[in-house]
């Protein structure tokens, strides 16, 4: 029992943590309708920005700012650089673009940092693990990780679903001219808000630090999952995006803790855990085929 | 005189990069050591990146080859870029010293006189970690592994020299990244010990959410060589400390040739070393030795001989190559301890496998 | 007169809106039927049910005799069904040629042909011409759609339509968009059209309604509330507040 | 006009061989053949995703289906043991192509099926989701080498051919490369091309004029699966090697990225993008080992610059200097 | 307020407008037509700043605002109710008119939510509705409302009646009346020649990118013939 509920809870921090990431995605692939693979290099920029000032000035807390700033900054440049260029363009153009951003900035990263992977610290009053409940045992920094995506997830949904910045960057989605003509400067408005959606990764980045390896490629190896995350709750939906992530989370935790013992009820062992492998391996893949041939556009289309 | 020219095809750019990097600066710095020379040979050393695509690599392979006019390449990181090269490069009449991918294909039935191999055979890096659990007088052990070729290779080499019980036996994802359902399942379990093989950036987050999980002082961990490398320990930090690892060198080995290759790598990179570096240092130093005996790549058949007799000092000590020209050597079982300035370091504990070769010698027909 | 298209009991609900309730409608064989009606009657949700773009809820759709409620809409094409859509649906990166050649090219079928050259399809592109030739576009016919103005669109959708030699076409606002001269002009081709297909028409321009149609359908809030001759719909009351409004000078 | 041009250039094309002899260069031999092989891939995926307007970014799979077709058959051929204990293998290559693209067009017939009930970003998605599948199936086949391969010990035999010459090879994979495109030319401009290429610009239109869409996106889907299937069967040939690699979700980046740079929608667009990503990737890898960051950088140049890829960009240019000459 | 003179447009590389002129003085209605792509929408874009003119200079409330990007001209005070609606479709009707709603040249009695409402109180019962869903016409007046919310000093309408019932359309024109009685600033683009005559103050006509005929009402019934030749009255 103990178990269950431990791995459920590990189902919704992986779940978070995914939302976490893919927050910002969905506010600039999803809202304003660019699909911007460079989202991981921003995620990367944060965590070594971060880490980088956090190793100097020996504090966690501090690294946090300067995670944040750094991949707003970096987000911004880039936005003011490249990404302005392509709103009015194909989608493919934009990955042609910031695929090739993601080449400058790992290389940037390699000159930069060198190829190692770099050490990041844990902030002291969240290492190791406390008792929530007896018999769980349990990482404070995954609360941590719990608490910081359940408020990005409210202010998200917030700003966008409840304030006239949110409707400007949706009604640019579809319609920038339009937008425009009726007297709003559009183009400051996403450049703020592909700030912010970068901020956000910076802030992924940085929080998953501690937790798994910051190296020159970790945006790349996280963004899958993101897009996942992002189509399985519907295009443009930060709901959507929230709900996936826990959904994935749980439901990839659980497959991969429970369902090789379930099967080798019903079939032999070495081939219930062949099967149980091998569909929760797929497991992402599978759900989002799932939900996709049920629901073609997501579980929360915007306009529905 | 042109220097003789020796081809590197190796790995550079994304998250597996700093193994090429530490393989490429080893090699030059033999190369340096003896003044821009191998066995009195001038030397140059051409390095191209080969990104991970087999594709790449062999279009390297092919230049190098045909238009550079080289006879000795090396420098491969990954099997995959391996195997869609060396078939080609050994065809051609050139020599290839491998100095880390060691697939099993390759060691078993398609291996050729022209393909040395100086690191290991892919499977004994994992059979050392088994015998070290066995040694260690664990008796039930949970193992995991990504679920793909290499990682149930990882775990059936550990099983073949474990011997003992398996509480539990996970296959990860392929990409995953995190971990926290495995560790609960290890609690849960609670075995003797753990062994789990993550290569790269997967490993350093196992290792931070075990210690996290706070399962580091718990259950102890053995681990095969490239879950702690010096760069993985550095990235994982304290978390790291308490683990065996099992290793085919380790920085401490007393011998001359170490106590050599350490000091100079210190002074000239000032970096952490991995024993990707010393596997680069002992390509070049091997190549040297043949290259003393023949003074070049003139006469292929007495070059091939001559790397065969692998006449040179081997800074982890004991080196042969065995009939499939993959090495004979030596297994050790280190412990990482927390080090002066309190980061982990590896310090080698005993001696495990004596003169060890591989599983695939007898398939190989030459 | 049989009936090309009878319409029985059609419903379709949006979540709490009704916007077809309960519609039963019939157009003759060469008959032009009008459905007029306010904003938002259910015009559009109507004519979309009647090609299959969206599914009824209740009720049936019977095209030349055959039941297609639950029919996919190529099928229905494959019956004699045509249509124009009230917000324009081209092939914008085409030409106004490609665009007609295109209806034309579907309708002679062999469109699985993987090695033939459309281009040599003589058929296909003597027909366009001369489609193209006989409307008010024939100026325009290498012209990409995406470059044409409002108007010729509307006038492009209707030559398309005419394209497919359709036996019922259903008209959602053709006259939307026109000029007054393109007006005129479209009128002229909707009535010799009528020789060859039944229409069903729904249009906000009266002078048009009033000089086409053989009957007119008066829709409001879903529900038919009037059917019949030109005159009698003038002059009905609940049509007159409805929808025309009071007689007054602004109109 | 037209046709002069691209007869000059296949008569260019079939005379490197001799240039990069004189040149004593063989490398660029190796080089145009990948470049000719990912021409035809990245032509394939063109089809459907330049014409077609279905962005697949799960191409990849078909590719390595291809490769693994020809890798599959010659271990069987190798160790005398049919597959499946009835399949001979073989290392034809007059059987192995066929079947290769028969193979590539049933599972692109099948992930077609599932994939094309839905559209736009969607469909990227699902697609790479299936091609994912596949690429972890086939890491886990440990008979065929997992993660680490088929090593094809031999180039498949053509007869009267000795195929382990390069150029021979070389000229192999031109004549089929240009067969192909002669094929794709007709295909684009034939009936079911122009209908296709309506369904891209709008369905709900085709569907008024009596289109079913779906069968039409699924066959151009599986004709393009084929055409994949077909260059993942060379490049197993020419590399004597398959792996999980060549169908794992980067390579089918690589392949949209072919596509993109050359020009979407342009008969032989993604074939200059195949030549100059190839070229680019290889000569700036060898001049630094900071190579990538050119390679962003000039990425970024020409699609910032030239809207509309290489193929824009050269039309754009022949176009200024002809109106310069007159 | 507004004045154009000699402009010219093209879209790439088709030349569309050659020599249009057009002047708007404060609390005018002034009524732009043509036949079917003469260039009455592309008139309306430059003077949005949606097309940079390639010549000519287009003056608003004494400034030159050719070249001026699309948010500047509005802020200046030019409202748009484009061709064809151009709703924004994933929004709901009700953020459709509040998004950019502005009373930037602080009116006294603005326009707000409840007075469209009041105008078009078909679009209050679908206030939650997402406006893509929205039939034809009530697009329309959304486009109408959406473009009333920003004040405009000068109010654009491009072919907004187009689909509109009889009876809205009435109501528009009385809104449009009554507007004028108040004061604003009105371009209207429509096909109802009959009522713009009475409506307008005074008449523009482009035949093929050039502006052919200015004047009254009155005018144009006495020179009925040319007229008649430009639109078809
Ligand atoms: N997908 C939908 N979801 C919710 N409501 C819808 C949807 N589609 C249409 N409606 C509503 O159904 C009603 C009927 O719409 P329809 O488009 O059929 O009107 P119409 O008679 O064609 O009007 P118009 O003359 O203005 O074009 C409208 O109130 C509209 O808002
Ligand atoms: N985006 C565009 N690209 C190229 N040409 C265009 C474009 N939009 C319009 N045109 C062309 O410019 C000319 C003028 O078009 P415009 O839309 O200004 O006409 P209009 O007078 O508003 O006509 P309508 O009454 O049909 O709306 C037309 O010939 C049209 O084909
Ligand atoms: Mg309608
Ligand atoms: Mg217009």
């Amino acid at each position: 029992m103990i178990l269950v509920l431990e791995q459920i809870l590990n189902g919704l921090q992986y779940g978070v943590m995914l939302f976490l990431l893919a927050a910002g995605l969905t506010l600039i692939f999803g809202i304003m309708g660019v699909i911007n693979l460079a989202h991981g290099s921003l995620y990367m920029v944060g965590a070594y920005a971060g880490t980088w000032v956090a190793a100097e000035t020996g504090s966690f807390w501090l690294g946090l700012p300067a995670a944040l700033a750094a991949a707003a900054v970096t987000g911004l440049a880039i936005e003011a650089a490249v990404v302005r260029r392509l709103y009015a363009r194909d989608h493919l153009d934009q990955v042609l673009a910031t695929f090739a951003l993601i080449l400058t900035f790992n290389q940037l990263i390699v000159i930069g940092f060198g190829r190692q992977p770099v050490f990041t610290m844990l902030p002291e009053a969240f290492a190791g693990s406390i008792e929530l409940i007896p018999g769980l045992h349990y990482p404070p920094y995954r609360l941590l990780i719990i608490a910081a995506g359940l408020l990005v997830a409210v202010g998200l949904y917030f700003l966008i679903n409840r304030t006239r910045i949110g409707m400007l960057v949706r009604a640019g989605s579809t319609n920038r001219e339009m937008v425009r003509a009726l007297g709003v400067d559009i183009r400051l408005l996403y450049t703020v808000v592909f700030g912010l959606g970068a901020l956000l990764a910076g802030l992924a980045g940085y929080m998953a630090g501690p937790i798994l390896a910051v190296q020159v490629g970790m945006g790349e190896q996280i963004l899958l999952a993101t897009f996942v995350v992002v189509v399985i709750g519907g295009v443009g939906s930060i709901r959507g995006a929230f709900v996936a992530g826990i959904v994935l989370g749980i439901v990839d935790t659980c497959l991969r803790a429970f369902l090789p013992g379930l099967l080798r009820q019903v079939m032999a062992g070495p081939e219930a855990d062949a099967l149980g492998i091998g569909i929760s391996s797929m497991g992402i893949y599978l759900l989002m085929a799932l939900v996709l041939l049920i629901r073609p556009k997501g579980l929360f289309a915007a306009g529905s | 005189q042109d220097p003789l020219k020796i081809g590197m095809i190796t790995t550079l750019s994304g998250p597996a990069g700093y193994l090429g990097q530490d393989i490429r600066d080893g090699m030059l710095l033999a190369i340096e050591m003896e003044g821009g020379k191998l066995g009195g040979v001038p030397v140059e050393l051409v390095v191209e990146d080969d990104g991970l695509k087999p594709g790449n690599g062999r279009q390297i392979a092919e230049k190098f080859m045909n238009d550079d006019g080289m006879k000795l390449l090396t420098g491969i990181v990954f099997s995959n870029v391996a195997g869609a090269t060396v078939p080609d490069i050994v065809d051609n009449g050139a020599i290839y010293i491998s100095p880390n991918a060691g697939p099993s294909n390759l060691a078993g039935s398609e291996c050729h006189p022209n393909y040395f191999v100086v690191s290991w055979q892919n499977d004994a890096l994992h059979e050392a970690a088994g015998a070290a659990a066995k040694q260690l007088g664990f008796k039930n052990a949970f193992v995991l592994a990504p679920n793909y070729q290499a990682g149930k290779d990882a775990i059936t080499g550990f099983k073949r020299t474990f011997g003992g019980e398996i509480a539990g036996e996970i296959y990860t994802q392929l990409d995953q990244t995190d971990f926290a359902s495995e560790m609960a399942q290890i609690r849960a379990a609670n075995p003797e010990v753990v062994f789990q093989f993550h290569p790269g950036g997967l490993g350093i987050a196992f290792l931070k959410q075990y210690a996290q999980a706070g399962l580091i002082g718990q259950i102890p961990m053995v681990l095969s060589e490239p879950s702690t490398d010096a760069v993985v320990l550095g990235a994982v930090g304290e978390a790291a400390i308490g683990i065996h690892a099992t290793a085919h060198w380790n920085r401490d080995f007393d011998n001359a040739a170490n106590a050599e290759f350490v000091k100079a790598w210190d002074e000239k990179y000032g970096r952490p070393i991995t024993y990707y570096g010393s596997q680069g240092y002992d390509t070049a130093r091997l190549i040297a030795s043949a290259l003393a005996k023949t003074g070049g790549l003139d006469d292929i058949d007495a070059f091939r001989e001559a790397v065969r007799a692998a006449d040179f000092e081997s800074v982890r000590g004991d080196f042969k190559f065995g009939p499939n020209q993959h090495p004979v050597h030596d297994w050790y079982l280190l412990d990482i301890v927390a080090g002066p300035d309190g980061k982990p370091m590896a310090v080698t504990k005993e001696k495990l496998l004596d003169d060890y070769g591989d599983a695939y010698a007898d398939q190989c027909k030459m | 007169m049989s009936a090309i298209l009878a319409i029985e009991d059609l419903v379709k609900c949006f979540g709490g809106l009704v916007a077809t309730d309960r519609v039963s409608l019939e157009v003759r064989e060469g008959e032009i039927h009008a459905l007029i009606g306010p904003n938002g009657a259910g015009k559009s949700t109507l004519i979309n049910q009647l090609c299959g773009e969206l599914a009824p809820d209740s009720g049936t759709i019977r095209l030349a005799g055959r039941d297609v409620t639950r029919v996919p809409t190529p099928a229905r094409v494959a019956l004699g069904l045509g249509r124009t859509f009230q917000i324009t649906s081209l092939l914008d990166d085409m030409s106004v040629r490609e665009n007609v050649g295109m209806a034309v090219q579907v309708r002679l079928g062999h469109n699985f042909r993987i090695f033939d050259a459309v281009r040599d399809r003589r058929a296909v592109w003597q027909e366009a011409d001369r489609l193209i030739a006989d409307s008010a576009l024939a100026p325009r016919a290498g012209v990409r759609v995406a470059d044409l103005s409002h108007g010729e669109k509307k006038q492009l959708e209707l030559v398309v339509a005419l394209a497919m030699k359709p036996r019922l076409l259903l008209l959602d606002e053709p006259m939307a968009g026109l000029g007054h001269v393109e007006s005129l002009a479209m009128i002229e081709m909707l009535r010799r059209t009528r020789e060859s297909a039944a229409m069903l028409l729904v249009e906000h321009d009266m002078d048009a309604v009033f000089a086409l149609a053989d009957r007119i359908s008066v829709l409001v809030y879903g529900k038919i509330i009037a059917t019949g001759t030109v005159d009698e719909i003038r002059d009905d009351p609940a049509v007159r507040e409805a929808y025309l409004g009071a007689e007054d000078e602004l109109c | 006009m037209r046709v002069l041009g691209f007869a000059v250039l296949v008569a260019a094309l079939a005379a490197l061989p001799f240039v990069t002899d004189a040149l004593g260069q063989a490398a660029w031999l190796a080089l145009a053949t990948r470049i000719l092989i990912y021409g035809i891939a990245a032509a394939s995926l063109n089809f459907i995703l330049g014409y077609g307007g279905m962005v697949s970014f799960g191409h990849a799979a078909f590719f390595g289906i291809g490769g693994y077709v020809v890798g599959i058959l010659f271990t069987h051929h190798a160790s005398g043991e049919p597959l499946f204990g009835v399949i001979p293998g073989t290392d034809q290559m007059l059987v192995t192509l066929p079947v290769a693209i028969l193979v590539a067009g049933l599972f692109a017939a099948a992930i077609g099926a599932l994939s094309l009930r839905t559209g736009g970003v969607q469909f990227i998605m699902i697609t790479l989701a299936f091609a994912q599948m596949l690429f972890f199936l086939f890491v886990s086949l440990k008979a065929y080498g997992g993660e680490d391969g088929i090593i094809i010990r031999r180039t498949n035999a053509l007869p009267g051919l000795n195929m382990r010459d390069k150029a021979t090879l070389y000229w192999v994979v031109l004549t089929i490369a240009v067969l192909f495109f002669l094929g794709l030319r007709r295909l684009i401009n034939s009936s079911f091309g122009a209908v296709i290429s309506g369904i891209r610009q709008n369905e709900r239109r085709m569907a008024a004029l009596g289109i079913p869409a779906y069968r039409y996106k699924l066959a151009a889907f599986v004709l393009s699966g084929m055409g994949a299937g077909l260059a993942g069967a060379l490049m197993a040939n020419f590399l004597r090697f398959a792996s999980p690699d060549m169908m794992h979700w980067t390579k089918s980046g690589e392949l949209m990225i072919m596509v993109i740079l050359g020009g979407v929608g342009t008969l032989f667009g993604p074939f200059l993008g195949a030549g100059v990503f190839l070229m680019l990737e290889t000569f700036l890898a060898s001049w630094s080992e900071h190579w990538p960051l050119a390679l962003g950088l000039i990425l970024l140049v020409v699609v910032l610059g030239t809207r509309g890829g290489i193929e824009a960009l050269i039309r754009r240019l022949s176009a200024l200097g002809r109106g310069g000459g007159q | 307020m507004l004045s154009v003179a000699n402009l010219q447009a093209a879209y790439g590389e088709s030349r569309v407008l050659f020599d249009v002129h057009l002047e708007i003085a404060d609390g005018e209605v002034v009524t732009l037509m043509g036949r079917n792509g003469m260039g009455k929408t592309t008139t309306v874009r430059c003077i949005m700043g949606l097309l940079a003119p390639q010549g000519g200079s287009i003056r608003f409330e004494g400034r030159d605002v050719a070249g001026l990007t699309p948010e500047r001209i509005a802020r200046l005070g030019a409202g748009l109710v484009p061709e064809g609606r151009q709703v924004f479709p994933t929004l709901r009707v009700r953020e459709n008119l509040v998004a950019t709603a502005a009373n930037r040249l602080g009116r006294a009695d603005p326009w707000t939510l409840e007075r469209v409402y009041g105008l078009f109180p078909r679009l209050k019962e679908r206030a939650g509705q997402m406006a893509g869903t929205l039939s034809g016409g009530e697009q329309q007046m959304l486009a109408i409302g959406r473009a009333l919310m920003t004040n405009p000093r000068l109010l654009i309408l491009d072919e907004a009646t187009e689909g509109l019932a009889p009876v809205i359309r009435r109501e528009i024109w009385h809104c449009i009346e009554h507007l004028k009685a108040a004061g604003q600033s009105i371009l209207l683009i429509d096909k109802n020649l009959a009522v713009l005559k009475r409506l307008a103050d005074r008449h523009y006509i482009v035949e093929k990118g050039r502006t052919v005929w200015t004047g009254s009402g009155a005018d144009m019934d006495r020179d009925a013939e040319r007229v008649h030749g430009y639109v078809g009255l």
